[in-house]
This record gives C-alpha cells, structure tokens and sequence, in this order.
C-alpha cells in the first residue's frame, strides 16, 4: 500500500504527469485525421460510451476514496476552500465524458446521414411554460439546497486576523488564479501574470473569428470539428485546470511539489540549480565569462525568440498547418499562430526547465525584462 | 434641392449644437481640471522650493570655497594626481593583473555554479536521507549513500572553490596594495567634501541650472495637472498620529496634520527671518526636530495650537487673528472668516501657550510657559475657584480671611467703606470690587447697593464670634518693628506699599498675604499683636504661619504697622441706612419665597436689624461672599460661578455675548468678562437679582491675557490621554508637594525647581538700610543672607531631619535673620512634602541607611588632618556646633554638628566631589578638581587616594554631632502616615 | 377557496391572465407573454433546448447563483465595515452573532461556485458550437463576463481581511505590480521617466491604482470593497443584460440549423 | 425654394456641416477621453495614510567602525552595522522561521534563540538551520546628511543584490 502511495507521489511531480498526460493527450482528442484514425484503432474511443463512463467512474471516484484513507490527502482534499476544487474536477470530468459520449453518438448517426440528435430534437417546438421554467426551477431548488448543504456542513474559513510581517507558507493567490500562479514556477511574472492573463482573453475572444468551420454549430460532435475541439481542450484541461490541480493540491511550503500522499514538510529541500541560456551558452558551454554587453550576453536568447516567433510561423504555414492557413488567411493565421505559439511556450518552457535547467532564456533583470 | 431624409429637425443644425454643446461641456472639463489644479499651497511650496533653491546654492557655493580654500583638501588633490601619475609608473603590471582578475573570476564563478549545483544536490538529498530514517520511509541506506557521495561531491568542488578563491583574492589584494594610497586619499577626499556632494546632490533635483537639459523638461511636465499623481515637485505633506486624537464627539480618531504642507521652513532653523508661512518654529529646541520633547511626527503641530489640521488652505485650516490689526490685514489678504463650523480654532499666537495644559495640567508650574503659569498663579490668587468648579483646584483653601470673629478685628464702618471699593483702601488688594459696575453704578442701583452693603455688614457682624483680646505690652518700639518686618522675612509674602509694576509670578509670591498698608484704619494694634503671635488663634485655616515671636517683638511690630492708617479713606463718610430701600429690598427676598400677602406680614413683624441681617444672607448668597471668605452660616455652601474644568473647548454658541461688540471667539469674550464682568448685562433688562454677579479684579491687559491662556487651556485630556505623562505615585508627589509648595509659597524665601526666593530684593534693602552694604555689593551677596536655595534637597538631608525640621524649624544658619516659619501642618501635608522632596530628586522613600560611617583610628586621625586648617580648612565658614568661624556672616556655612542627623552620607560624597554641579553658584569650595580627579587632592594622605580621602572625610564630618555620646544612632525610620 | 381568490380584481390587476385554469395550449402562451420576468424566454422553443444534457443548464444557473450572491451580499453589507480595525470582527461576528450566520457560508460557496458554473457554461458553448455565426458577438460578451465573475471573487477575497485574504490579495496583486510600463517592477518602468525624473513607482503603478496603496492595506480593502459591493456588480449586470438579450436576438440558444 | 442654388453654395454648405459635424464629435470624444483621465486621476490618491516604512537614523558619524548598533532594533528592526568601508542595515528576522535573533559582542555575531542559527556581522549565516543570509534594507543619506532606512526595499545575498549601491553606504 504504501509503495502505491510511493507510486503515486513519484507519478504526480508535474514533469512526470504533465508529460505523460501530454503523450497521451493527442491520442485521446486527435486534432487530424492521422491521429484520428489511430484513436480508433487503440479503441480509445470507447472511453466516450458508457462503459467507458463508468470506467472512468470508478477510476476516479475509487482513487478519491482510496485517497480519503491517507491522512495527507484528506487534509489537503478537505480543506474548505479546494472541496469546491474537488467538486469542479469530477463535474469536468462527468461533463467531457457527457459532450465527447453525445459526440460520439451524433457522429455515427451524420456518418449514418441521419444528422445530429438535436437536429432532430429541434424540429419539435415546446413552449416554455411549463417545459423550461418548470425545469429551471426545478434546477434553482436542488442547487439552492446543494449550497445550503454545502453551507451548513462546511464553514467557511477564516483564519487569524490580517498579518502584514508574516506570510503563511505557502501564501497562495484565489484558487482560479493558481494557474497563473503555477505559471510563475516557469516565467517572470509580467509573462506569467499579465501577458499570459490578457493573451488568455484575447485568445478566447478571438475564437469565433479563427475557427471557421461553418460545421458542428449547435450540436454535439468531434469528427467534425477535431481540431478546434483539441487545441481548446489542450488549453483548458492540460494548461488550465491541470495547473489549477497542481497548484491547489500538489504544491506546499516554498511551492516545493508534494505528492498528494505525502506530507507537507517545511523543511523540504528541492534541487534548484537554474541557470539562464546566457550562462549555459557562455559558461558551461564555452568557459567564458558573461559579456558586459546585454544584447551581445542575449543574443543567442533572442535568437531563439525570433526564430520561434518569427520563422516558426512561416515554416508551420508552409507544413503542418497548410490548410488552415488556406482557410484563414495571412491575418487571421498570423493571429492564430501567435496565440497558439504563446500556449505552446508554456510546456516548452517546462521542458527547457526539467530538462535543461534553464531559468530565462532571455534574462535582463536590469530592465526586469526575463523570457 | 438634394432630397434630404426626413427627420423632424434640421440635422445640420442638430450637428451645430452638437457641437456647441459639446464645446461647452469640453470647457467645463477644462475648467474641472483647472479648479482642481489650482490650490494656494502650491503656490507656497514653489515659493519655498524657490528659496531652498537659492540657500541651497549660496551654501553649495560657500561650501565649495571652503573646499577649495582648505589646504588639507588642496594637497589632497594634489597628492590624489600624484598618486594616480605613481600608480601607471608604480603598477606597470596593472593591466594585465586586471585580466587575470577577469580571467581568475570567471574561473571562480565556473567553480562557484558548479559547487553551488552540488551544494543545492546535497541539501536535497540530506533532507532525502533525513526523512528517510526519521519518517522510515524509503531505502535508508540508498539515500545515505546517495548523500555521502554527492557531499564529497561538495567538499572537493568546496575545495576547489576555496583555492580558486585564495588566487583570485591573492590578486585582488595584489591591485588593491597597488592602488591602496590613491584608495586611501580617495577615502579621505569623499569625507572631506561629503557636505559639498550631499548639496550638490540636492542641488542637483531642485536647480534647474544643475539639471540636463531632459531633465528639466521632465521637471516641468512632473507637476502638471493629471500627471501630478506620479512624481510631482509639490505635494501635500501630512503626518498622521497614533497616541494623539481628533476628536469626533462619538469617537477619537487619529490625528492628521497638514500644516507643514504650507509651513515648509518650520523645522529649519535657516528660515527664522523669513516671514510666515514659512518662518521657523521660535522654540526647535523643545518642538518639532527630531531630538527634542516633542519632535513632529510624534505630535504633530494642532495639539498644541489647535485649529483644523486636515485643511491645507488658509480658511479651512481655522487660522486665528491675533489682533485686530492681524485680522484686517487677513480679511484682505486671505478674505479670511471665522470657521463657524470648526470648535477648535487655533490659538491666537499670544494665547498659544494654552496648548500646554492639556497634557501637563498636573505637574505646574510648567516650565516654559511663563504665561500660562502667571494665569494659573492668578487664578490661584484671585481665588477663582471658589466660585468656579476647576478641578485642579479642588480642596484648595479659600482665597480670603476668615469673618467669623470679624467684629473683634474692624468696625462696621470700615467693612462697609471696604466692600464698597476695595481698590480705594489697597489700590492692588485682591478683595475684587461687586459695586459700582458697569451693570449696577446707575442712580436707582446706587442707592440699592448702599443698602445692600448696610445689609451685609450687619450680618456679618452680628454673626461674629468672640475672640479674647489680652492686653499687649506697653513699651513698643515702632523703629524696631520696621526693623523686624524687612528682616525678619514678612516680605516674601507680604508687601507694604506696592509699586506699579507689572504683575509676575514673583511679585505675586509677594502678595501671598495682603499688603500691609493702612492697617492703622483697618484694626486696632492689639489684635494684631495677637494675630502676630499665634495667627491660628484667630483663624485655624490661616495661610500665616508663626515666626515664634517673642512678645516684645510682635508688639513692636504691631506698633509699626498699626502706625500706618489711610486718613483720606477714614474721613469717607458711610451714607445712613434707608429704611424704605430696606423694606422694598427684604420684601423682594422675602416675595421670591412666598405670595406678597404673607411676605407683606412677615415683614411687618420684623424690626429694622432683623431686616438688615435677612437680607445681609440673602445678599451674601447671592454675591457668592462665602466662595472666598469663612462666614457663619454659609458651610458647605455650592459655589455659584460656571465650572470651567473644560471651559476652553466649551463650544461657542454657549456664550451669550449680549449686546457687547466684540469678536465672536472665545478669547475674546473672555478678555471682555474679566475685563468688565458686567458687560454682558448691557442694555438688558434685568432685575436687581437676575444680574450678574462676578466681581472686578481690575487685572491689567497683561493679567488677563494670561488668565485668558489659562481659561483657554482648560479643556478635557481625552484626545492626548495617551501621550500624557504617566501618573506614576512618583509624579502624584510632585503633583502634590508643587499644590502645597504654592498654598504655603515656599518659593517667596526658597529658590526650588530653578525659580523662587522672591524675598531677595527685600533683603537687598534690608542690607542697604541696615547693614549699610553698597546696593551693588548687596546683590551679590545677598545669597548668603536669604533662605537657603532647596534645589537637590532630596537628595541631601534625611526625610526624617526634615520631618523634625518642618515641624519644630531649629536654626541651621545662625548667621541669618529670616526664619524659617511654624506652620502648623496637617500629617499629611508634612508627608506630602517630604515625599515631594524625594521624588523630585528621584530619591528613595522611606530612606535607609545603608552607609557605615565607622571609621579606624587612623581613618579619624586622616580626616581631622584634613578638616584641619592645615588642609581644607572646613571650620573656617562652618560653624561646629556653637563655635563660629571667624570673618563676616557672608561666608558662614551650615553647621557640621548637624550632619549626622541632617545629611544623606551619599549626598556628602558627591557634594565634595563638586559642589557646584549640586548647587550652581554655590560658596563652598571645589577641593577636588573633577576635571583632573586623581590628582586633585593631597598626595600625603590615605595614599593620595581621592575617593578615600573624601569618603574618610565625610565619615569624619558626621561624628561631629553636638553631643557625640548621647546622638542617636543612624536609624532614623522616616514617618509614616 | 383558491380559485375564487383567482376571481378577484385583486388577483386580475397583478396576474393579467386572470382566473382560467393554466390548462389550454394558449393560457399557458399568456403565462410567459404576461410575465414581465419570464420576457426572458421566448414563448416556444426547440424540444433539444429544454434537455438537461444539451443544455447543462450551466447558464441559467450562473444567473442563479449570481442573484443569490446579490441577495446574501446585500444582507452580508449590514453587518460589514471595510476598515482594517472592524472587518476582522465584524466577520467573526457573522459567524457567532449575526442572526441565520450562514449566510457568509452561502456567499462564499456560492461565490465559488459561480466560477465554476461560469467555467462549465463556456465549456460547454464551446463543445456545442455556439460561438458561430450569429453568436460570435455575444461569446465576447460571455469571456467578459467570466473575466467579472472571477475579478468579483478576487475583490471579495480580500474583504474577511484575515491572513487567507490578504496574502492571496498580495500574491495576486504582486503580478500587477509587473505590468510592463506601468508597473514599477515591470520590464520597462525605467523608461517611462524623463532626464532623472521617474514616473513609474511604486506610489505610482498599475498595482497602486489597484491598491490604493503600496501594499495590501486600508485603501486596498475600501476600493475592493467598493468594486465588489459596487462598482463590479453594476458593470457585470450591463454585461448580463446585453447577453441576455443577444440570446434572444441571435435566434435563442443554439442549435442545428 | 424656387431659385436654385449656385453649386458653390451647396458645397459651402456641405462644407460646414463637415466642419460642424467633426467638431462636434471630436469635442465629444475629448469629452469621453476627459472622462477616462479623470476618472483614473481620482484613483490616485494626494495623500496616503499608510504607515512609514522609512525612518531617519541619524548621522554617519554616530556609529563607530565595527559597531553593531541596536538603537533601532526594537522600534524598527534593524540592526546599523558599520565595518571598515561602509554601513549598512541588516534585518532582524531569522531566515529559518522568523524569529528574532540576538546580538553577541563577544561573540561577533548574531545568534537566533529559536532553533540556534548563527550569522555574523555582515548577515551571513554560518552555523544552524537558517538557509539564507539576513536581509539587508535599503539605506541612503537624505538631504540633511542624515541615514535614512527603507524597509520596503530588502536586498538578498543569494540574489546577489548586496553588491546593489542602496544596499550600503559608503563611508
């Protein structure tokens, strides 16, 4: 049992998770027809029907209840502000296998020619007195008792009053920004905390504007629309919630990783040996000292940045994504790479840490100015 | 005609207004920005910032001169170029030294990472290997294994480290030996002008001509309007206060004071002749800078002189005129106007000093506030508290003598010329003046008033007591009692005939008791012999004390000053008593206590005296006689005055000021009701009982602005309660012994806590007429004549002495005329002075002996020899026991038989080591330099050891008591109450 | 008894349908026509919409659970001061003295909640498609407000005032404070200057403005609780209604055309 | 109208209805601007009511060479150190767990009661579980001469931030 745990808490660290969950990911939500087919010679679409439903079920919630009996993980899973954390990974994961198990089913019935379900729903018109009000309303008073329960057999937290002189360890931002928080580990905070922030909105509010496949408006599907469905679940489940998660549950004292069965010990030391590009390139690679010059010392960070954001495109409109950008244009695609490349930058910038070490790739703490 | 769209309007004209409209709001904006942007203060502060700027670069400049003019400086930059010539010459390697030092450093900081990587290695797996066996959790041994190999990893790379580094320093040290001379003179070079380059800094933000051309254009654009929240040159400067309050009647809140923001040179001591707002604070010592009492961030600027301290333009911070000339010039300058809102307004600058009682209302006098004090002895004097609640004076004595045997001391005639006018008998008596006011001197009043006074004196006198008169001694030298009176110390608290001089804390000491003019009018010579002899006999609560004069004396002086009668006050004739008014005025009395029918019998039947003495009561009750004066029938009787406890922030509105034209300020209203405390009855219809009643003190301008002062700080302590001194049973007895040293006026003989000993100047005569010294001679010997200044006397006599001293006072100084009175104290006004006495030295109470004073015989024979006339020579001034030094009484000293019983022996010691650090201007000797201690005394005595010589010597001193068998020993317990 | 009372003026002047039982096809039509609240819907909708598992209900509920936040932080104000000397206490008092003191465990959860239904919803707008043509207006409105619904939970973090609060305030203003330009530990700050004067310090950031100070102290609780209390709700109810109605105009939920 | 316009007239009129119309809106538009400014204007208060984080600590002169002054130890907590070339400001919390140490003269060095990190003058820790040197604060000379303290702005060895010229003051 407790080699289990061991297990688990070796598997949790984010360079092992995160990268198995990335190997794994292109397989279970294929963005292209190559990917696609493979999906379903793995079978990994079965996920999407009801045994997979309840496989996914019994994973899940017998892994939490299995996780109950370890006191580490009790407390952190307990802790009044992460239960509604705990509520949100079990609802996403009720609700992907709800859409993808629709998807799947509406799917075979185009393929059938028969047009989504709700095509067919739709053609029936209902009024909305009763059939909708009734609902809501009905859905108003199971969640208004949902929360009561909640509010009545969970306090809501209060801990001692305000210290400016002395901050608890680990002082964590609101659980939905632990994303962002969890993006610091990798990048300077104005990347992190700003750029990221509004690149996010930007992004989101652009992508009625980038996905223009005129399909799968309305209705519940995935062959249709692969690729969009995808990046987005890429972003929302690998880049979001996921950091979320680990933010939340798996980071303690000095936002050193602790697995979720392992206890948080303030004296935990981890192995921090960063170095940026700069150094790397000059002094373990060539034994030299730093150029006094910034931009000669950064050159080969911004190098990297070019080529990354500016021949990268290119070469990627000419290859991979010949077709989108047939469909989008050189503006729209321009946008899309840009954002797309700036979400990519997340987990290679992970990489680059775990396997490199590397800190910054650009790093003038002069003009605080650190990529 | 184009075919427009149909619409209702005209577009294009809708466009015009549009505009228009728009145009007008967008000035609007502008003029938002503008009104924002347009404050007084900055105005001020670019006017100061224009002043710094200009001291900056006069002192800059005289800095820089000085610098160049200095040698030392000089030759140091000279030396400095030597030194930079010799270090090329010198270090011709220096080149390639810094090469190997880059070289060297990179090599360092190669190792450095590389050991730094490991060392982070390590420590993670130290905390592996640490947990695993004390949580038994893993493989214990594969973690130590892991730990031990990576920690000789880490030592080896440490080592590395350390010998890379032995280079690197080596080298280092190499360039630093090189260039060390030219390090050193540099060094030197930055001391010497750190003053220069600090103004050249600070030049360097606020003189344009300083600034690169950039910067000034950044320098402008800083304080324009929206872009002034960033970085601006002007802004409002504040300081916010924890301990002291506002105060919002349901709250008290944090001070806030702005003042500064427009007051910018207050702290500086450079703008003390600039004119206000930005003249410095008068008094930096005691106020605002850092190292003072009451430096500003600790208490702001509004606690001391009120006024609304949030503001920051003229108006809203509740400026106050000091005069009316101050306040034209304002109105027209500032269009300045009362704040009707704000109950604090500042202190107008002559009251200022009012600031101080609020915190320091215990412990007066208050040093520093001279004004405030001279207000708080006047009304300490005139007795205002009899008929004003003032807690501080709660329990105070009355003011006034006792009336209660009156009619064995004067005549009705004379008590009734003397209620009358007071100021016609004593032109500065403290007896204020209830008739012929401003508000009862018409012709109707008049002839009330005569009734009135009838009325009262009658009562009085009926009511007087016995009091025994036995016959005084028939021979009496009136010469001698002159005599006796200027030496004797009658006049620290009397005077004979007062001068016109302006009223100060010392002359008032001199008035303690009534000038002692016309007594010849007043009373008869025999009761004052009696009231010489034993002045309780006559009035148990009497301030006088006795001076244990012999019978012979007191006549003497009896005579001389029952000599002295007031012929133009005894010839005023006392009008007759008028029945009608009598009648009219007793019905009046009687009708407010009953309907007229039964009023009307009940005077019927009352006789003539009957009537006189009802009405005398009444009368008495209603003045408020017995406030000041023990009169019977009157005990425990409520005073009739306003309580002014917290008068000073009574709010404004409370005051009626009548149909009187004056400001409507506190001050000024109270200026008016001592000024003329009838005014505010001015064309009031008012019966003779509604009127008001508090009496003339005729106080001089000066007098009342010092009461003024005082009235104006007399208000609650809630905003400042925690910032005030801590009533530690220390300060309460000071508080207590300060309250007694003034009821009893020891400082009109004894100089304490740095003030007093008011009776000098009459000892100065007394020498002159009787001694026949020079006046200039006089004065400076006069010291030695009058009564012994008390400072430090905690810390020398022994509670117990002064408890026997206090109550039965046995000459010390023979050699001096004054006495030290009897007073007959209550026990706890004798520990009460005892106690202040230490506690203001910060001495022990109860004292104990912890001092052995038993010397050997070798020990003795030391300190004779050096008592003798062959070393100090003590006895040469001090008297032992009854032998007197020789010379004049002017260099006398105490008497050495008392020591023992008389002197803390710590005290000895210390008043040996330098007598004039105790005692400035003291006579006695400096035997021991204490600038050169060790070798100040005697080399051929007890080793030439100056400690032992003076402890030996003390130890000598205090077994010269009088009767060395019988004297007690040292164990004196001080009383307990 | 009832339907007599149905018979009333009374009855008639609030509910316009009057006292016919809600029965027939065209009384029940009346019911939404005549119901100012219910405007909200349209009279007749497509079967596919009123099922829960297209639908997740997730919006509705945001609407939801956003009126109850309303209702329990109007309640909550009553008893709440936003000085750093009576916050603390007051939400103990909450807790302890306060009548029915659940009501800051309902704010709170709910407030956690809405997030997460917020969340939901975009998902599941997303997975359905109906971002597309004609809704790609009111999808910006939607990232709008997910954005207030999470800076209404973060003002309203830091009003219990307690450790929790402020240093979740901290860490997360913290990032503000690099703002590039206009924050003073931002990459660039040190150029917005002038010669030797600088504008961009910490009295003087994007961090300030949102503090109302140089750290996380008594102006920052009063301006997030008036951008909670306040300013927020007002801004989020703006968005709410042009979202509400572009539903409508965009032809009602989505679906397959 | 019966007469018909000269042409020119027209396009006179046109012209000012231009004119009319881009005045209108552009003023309209400064109007909103004015606005926005204003409104982010008034979010930047005069005044601040927060507590100092700075305080004077008097002259150079005042702290002798190699002292470890502890003047301001308990009102502000600070240590002044002065050493051979400069003086700086050391913070009194213990970089383990916070708590305060204490100064040894004897010793020549700061020793933390709690768990016995020890640190000497210059902050640098060399014995017990404390991780890090001491913080230093940021120090300058005021106008008057006069050593002013800012403690909202520290200097940490490891980051190598004491070579940072606030970090000290050369003397």
């Amino acid at each position: 049992m407790e080699n289990f745990k061991e297990i688990i808490n070796f598997i949790a660290a984010p360079q092992i998770m995160f990268t198995a969950l990335l190997a794994v990911f292109f397989f279970i939500f294929p963005p292209t027809d190559w990917l696609y087919s493979i999906n379903r010679k793995l079978g990994l679409h079965k996920l999407w029907t009801k045994g997979g439903g309840i496989f996914l079920l019994v994973v899940t919630l017998g892994f939490f209840i299995f996780g109950l009996t370890d006191e580490n993980f009790r407390l952190i899973v307990t802790k009044a502000d992460n239960v509604p954390i705990v509520g949100l990974l079990f609802l996403v994961i009720f609700l992907l296998w709800l859409c993808l198990f629709q998807a799947e089913n509406n799917d075979k019935r185009i393929a059938e020619g028969k047009g989504p379900m709700e095509a067919e729903d739709a053609k029936e018109k209902v009024l909305v007195w009763p059939d909708l009000v009734y609902i809501e309303l009905i859905a108003l008073v199971i969640v208004s008792a949902l929360t009561l329960i909640w509010a009545i057999s969970l306090p809501a937290p209060l801990e001692g009053p305000a210290n400016p002189t002395v901050s608890p360890n680990p002082s964590k931002a609101p659980w939905y920004f632990l994303g962002l928080q969890e993006m610091l580990v990798y990048f300077d905070p104005w990347i992190a905390g700003v750029l990221f922030p509004t690149v996010i909105i930007i992004g989101f509010m652009a992508i009625p504007f980038i996905d223009n496949n005129p399909k799968g408006s309305g209705y519940y599907t995935f062959k249709e629309r692969k690729m969009a469905i995808s990046i987005f679940l890429f972003l929302w489940l690998l880049l979001w919630l996921f950091l979320i998660m680990t933010g939340t549950f798996l980071r303690g004292p000095n936002w050193n990783f602790f697995g979720p069965f392992e206890y948080w010990d303030i004296h935990k030391v981890e192995v921090l040996t960063n170095i940026n590009l700069s150094e790397l390139v000059y002094m373990i690679w060539q034994n030299k000292a730093l150029p006094d010059n910034i931009f000669i010392r950064e050159m080969y960070g911004f190098a990297a940045l070019g080529i990354y954001f500016g021949l990268l495109p290119l070469i990627l409109a000419k290859t991979v994504f010949r077709k989108v950008y047939d469909s989008l244009g050189p503006f729209r695609y321009s946008v899309f790479i840009v954002l797309l490349l700036l979400a990519v930058s997340l987990p290679i910038k992970m990489f680059l840490r775990w396997g490199f070490n590397i800190k910054y790739i650009v790093a003038i703490p002069e003009f605080f100015l650190n990529i | 005609m184009s075919k427009k769209p149909e619409s209702h309007y005209n577009l294009d004209k809708l466009h015009m207004i549009f505009a228009i409209a728009a145009l007008i709001m967008l000035a609007a904006f502008g003029g938002l920005f503008m009104k924002d942007y347009d404050r007084s203060w900055k105005d001020y502060q670019r006017d100061f910032n224009g002043y710094e700027m200009e001291k900056t670069r006069v002192k800059h400049d005289s800095e820089y001169n000085a610098l160049k003019n200095n040698k030392e400086y000089t030759t140091l930059l000279s030396e400095i170029e030597k030194a930079e010539k010799e270090l090329s010459s010198n270090c011709s390697d220096m080149a390639d030294l810094e090469n190997e030092i880059v070289q060297l450093n990179t090599e360092y900081d190669l190792i450095n990472q590389k050991a730094k990587f490991t060392n982070a290695e390590v420590d993670a797996a130290k905390y592996q290997f640490e947990t695993a066996v004390g949580h038994h959790q893993g493989d214990a041994a594969a973690t130590k294994t892991t730990f031990y190999n990576l920690k000789n990893k880490g030592d080896a790379l440490k080592n590395d480290l350390e010998t890379a580094k032995i280079k690197l320093d080596d080298k280092v040290a190499a360039k630093k030996n090189c260039t060390a001379k030219l390090d050193d003179l540099n060094r030197k070079k930055r001391n010497l002008s750190t003053k220069e380059t600090l103004l050249l800094r600070k030049l360097k933000t606020i003189d344009p001509e300083q600034m690169s051309f950039i910067t000034r254009i950044g320098n402008i654009i800083r304080d324009l309007p929206v872009i002034d929240m960033s970085n601006p040159t002007v802004k409002i400067k504040q300081v916010v206060l924890k301990d002291i309050t506002d105060d919002r009647i349901l709250t008290q809140v944090p001070k806030v004071d702005r003042c500064m923001t427009c007051h910018l040179g207050i702290d500086d001591p450079g703008y003390a002749t600039f004119q206000q707002p930005f003249k410095t604070h008068p008094n930096l010592e005691l106020y605002l800078s850092n190292d003072s009492e009451h430096p500003v961030e600790e208490f702001g600027c509004t606690v001391c002189h009120s006024g609304r301290g949030r503001g920051t333009s003229f108006n809203t911070t509740s400026h106050a005129p000091s005069s009316e000339k101050q306040k034209e010039e304002w109105e027209e300058k500032y269009d300045w106007k009362v704040d009707h809102h704000w109950e604090e307004p500042m202190l107008p600058i002559q009251n200022a000093q009012a600031g101080c009682f609020k915190c320091h209302s215990e412990q007066t006098p208050i040093k520093g506030a001279e004004k405030l004090n001279l207000g708080l002895q006047i009304i300490e004097k005139a007795g205002c508290y009899g008929c004003h609640d003032i807690k501080k004076y709660k329990d105070w004595p009355k003011a006034g003598p006792d009336l209660t045997k009156i009619a064995s001391k004067t005549s009705k005639e004379w008590s009734y010329k003397w209620i009358q006018d007071p100021h016609k008998f004593r032109k500065n008596t403290w007896m204020p003046a209830f008739f012929n006011q401003s508000n009862n001197n018409d012709a109707a009043s008049v002839k009330r008033s005569r009734q009135e006074i009838h009325a009262m004196v009658e009562y009085l006198f009926k009511n007087s007591e016995a009091f025994k008169l036995k016959n005084i001694p028939f021979k009496r030298e009136p010469k001698n009692g002159e005599k006796l009176v200027s030496s004797l110390g009658c006049l620290a608290c009397h005077q004979i005939d007062p001068k016109d001089t302006p009223t100060t804390r010392d002359s008032l000491r001199q008035q303690h008791g009534p000038n002692l003019l016309g007594l010849g009018s007043k009373t008869s010579k025999v009761w004052l012999f009696h009231w010489l002899k034993d002045p309780k006999r006559y009035h148990p609560e009497t301030r006088m004390p006795s001076l244990r004069l012999t019978d012979q004396e007191a006549a003497d002086i009896a005579e001389f000053l029952g000599n002295d009668s007031k012929k133009d006050f005894d010839k005023t004739l006392v009008p007759p008593v008028d029945k009608t008014v009598i009648n009219e005025m007793t019905f009046d009395f009687l009708h407010k206590m009953e309907p007229a029918p039964t009023a009307k019998a009940k005077l019927a039947k009352m006789s003539l005296n009957e009537k006189l003495v009802y009405s005398g009561k009444k009368l008495i009750s209603q003045y408020g006689c017995y406030a000041c004066h023990d009169i019977t029938g009157f005990d425990g009787a409520k005073p009739i005055g306003t309580a002014l406890t917290e008068e000073g922030e009574k709010s404004l509105h409370k005051f009626d000021f009548g149909f009187v034209h004056i400001d409507h300020s506190k001050h000024a209203w109270f200026d008016q009701k001592l000024k003329d405390p009838r005014s505010f009855d001015k064309d009031k219809v008012k019966t003779a009982h509604d009127k008001l009643v508090m009496p003339n003190f005729e106080l001089s301008e000066e007098e009342r602005e010092a009461v003024v002062t005082a009235l104006l700080g007399f208000v609650s302590e809630r905003t400042v309660k925690n910032k005030k001194k801590a009533r530690t049973p220390e300060n309460l007895m000071v508080e207590k012994g300060q309250t007694l040293v003034r009821q009893l006026n020891c400082k009109g003989c004894h100089i304490m806590e740095d003030e007093g000993g008011s009776i000098q100047q009459s000892i100065i005569d007394w020498l002159v007429k009787y001694k026949e010294y020079e006046r200039g001679e006089a004065q400076t010997i006069v010291t030695s004549f009058a009564p012994p200044n008390l400072i430090g006397e905690g810390k020398k006599v022994r509670p117990q002495w002064l408890f026997d001293f206090l109550h039965h006072p046995t000459p010390i100084r023979p050699w001096l005329n004054t006495r030290m009175p009897t007073y007959t104290y209550t026990a706890s006004q004798l520990n009460g002075l005892l106690k202040y006495f230490t506690a203001l030295d910060d001495e022990e109470f109860p004292f104990t002996d912890k001092v052995d004073t038993h010397m050997s015989k070798a020990e003795f024979e030391a300190g004779e020899k050096l008592f003798s006339n062959d070393y100090f020579g003590c006895a040469k001034c001090h008297i032992v026991g009854d032998k007197m030094p020789g010379g004049s009484p002017d260099s006398w000293a105490p008497n050495f038989a008392l020591s023992k019983e008389r002197l803390k022996p710590e005290w000895i010691i210390e008043w040996m080591m330098n007598p004039a650090d105790l005692l400035p201007g003291t006579k006695m000797p400096t035997y021991f330099d204490p600038d050169n201690f060790d070798v100040s005394g005697p080399d051929d005595l007890l080793n030439g050891d100056e400690h032992e010589q003076i402890r030996v010597l003390r130890d000598y001193l205090m077994s010269l008591s009088e009767n060395p068998e019988t004297s007690p020993q040292n164990e004196s317990t001080p009383p307990t109450e | 008894m009832l339907e007599k009372f149905k018979q009333t003026q009374f009855y008639r002047a609030i509910f316009r349908t009057g006292g016919a039982p809600i029965a027939t096809h065209k009384q029940r039509i009346l019911v939404t026509l005549n119901n100012v609240f219910l405007h909200l819907h349209p009279v007749r909708i497509p079967k596919h919409a009123v099922k829960i598992k297209y639908t997740w209900c997730m919006g509705g509920l945001s609407f939801f659970v956003f009126l109850v936040l309303t209702v329990t932080g109007i309640l909550l104000m009553f008893y709440y001061r936003p000085t750093i000397e009576y916050a603390y206490g007051d939400v103990i008092d909450m807790k302890e003295q306060v009548p029915l003191g659940l009501m800051r465990e309902i704010h709170r959860w709910n407030a956690h909640l809405m997030v997460i239904t917020v969340w939901l919803h975009m998902f599941r707008v997303f997975m359905t498609g109906s971002y597309k043509p004609p809704r790609e207006f009111n999808w910006m409105v939607g990232v709008v407000l997910l954005i207030l619904t999470m800076l209404l939970s973060f003002t309203g973090y830091l009003l219990p005032w307690d450790q929790l609060a402020i240093w979740a305030i901290t860490v997360g203003s913290n990032m503000a404070g690099a703002t590039p330009m206009v924050g003073a530990a931002g990459p660039g700050s040190s150029l917005l200057a002038i010669g030797d004067v600088n504008f961009v310090h910490s009295a003087s950031d994007a961090r300030f403005v949102m503090l109302g100070g140089r750290f996380v102290g008594e102006g920052a609780l009063l301006r997030f609780y008036v951008l909670h209390c306040i300013a927020l709700p007002f801004v989020i109810m703006i968005f709410m209604i042009v979202h509400f109605w572009r539903i409508r105009k965009d032809g009602g939920i989505s679906g397959p055309t | 109208m019966s007469t018909p316009k000269p042409q020119t007239e027209q396009s006179t009129e046109r012209r000012t209805f231009i004119k009319w119309f881009a005045i209108g809106w552009a003023a309209f538009a400064a109007i909103v601007g004015g606005y926005a400014t204003l409104i982010l204007r008034y979010l930047f208060p005069n005044v601040l009511f927060e507590p100092k984080q700075s305080f004077r600590a008097g002259a150079t002169n005042e702290y002798a060479l190699g002292e470890v002054s502890e003047r301001f130890k308990d009102k502000h907590g600070v240590w002044i150190v002065r050493d051979q070339e400069k003086i700086y400001a050391l913070a009194t919390v213990c970089t383990h767990l916070g708590c305060t140490p204490n100064w040894f003269p004897n010793e020549n060095k700061f020793k933390c009661p709690c768990h016995g990190s020890g640190f000497y003058t210059t902050g640098v820790n060399f014995e017990g579980p404390a991780p890090r040197p001491l913080e230093r604060y940021k120090i300058a000379l005021n106008d008057d001469g006069e050593i002013i303290i800012d403690k909202t702005k520290k200097f940490q060895q490891e980051k190598g931030e004491w070579s940072d010229p606030d970090s000290f003051l050369l003397v």
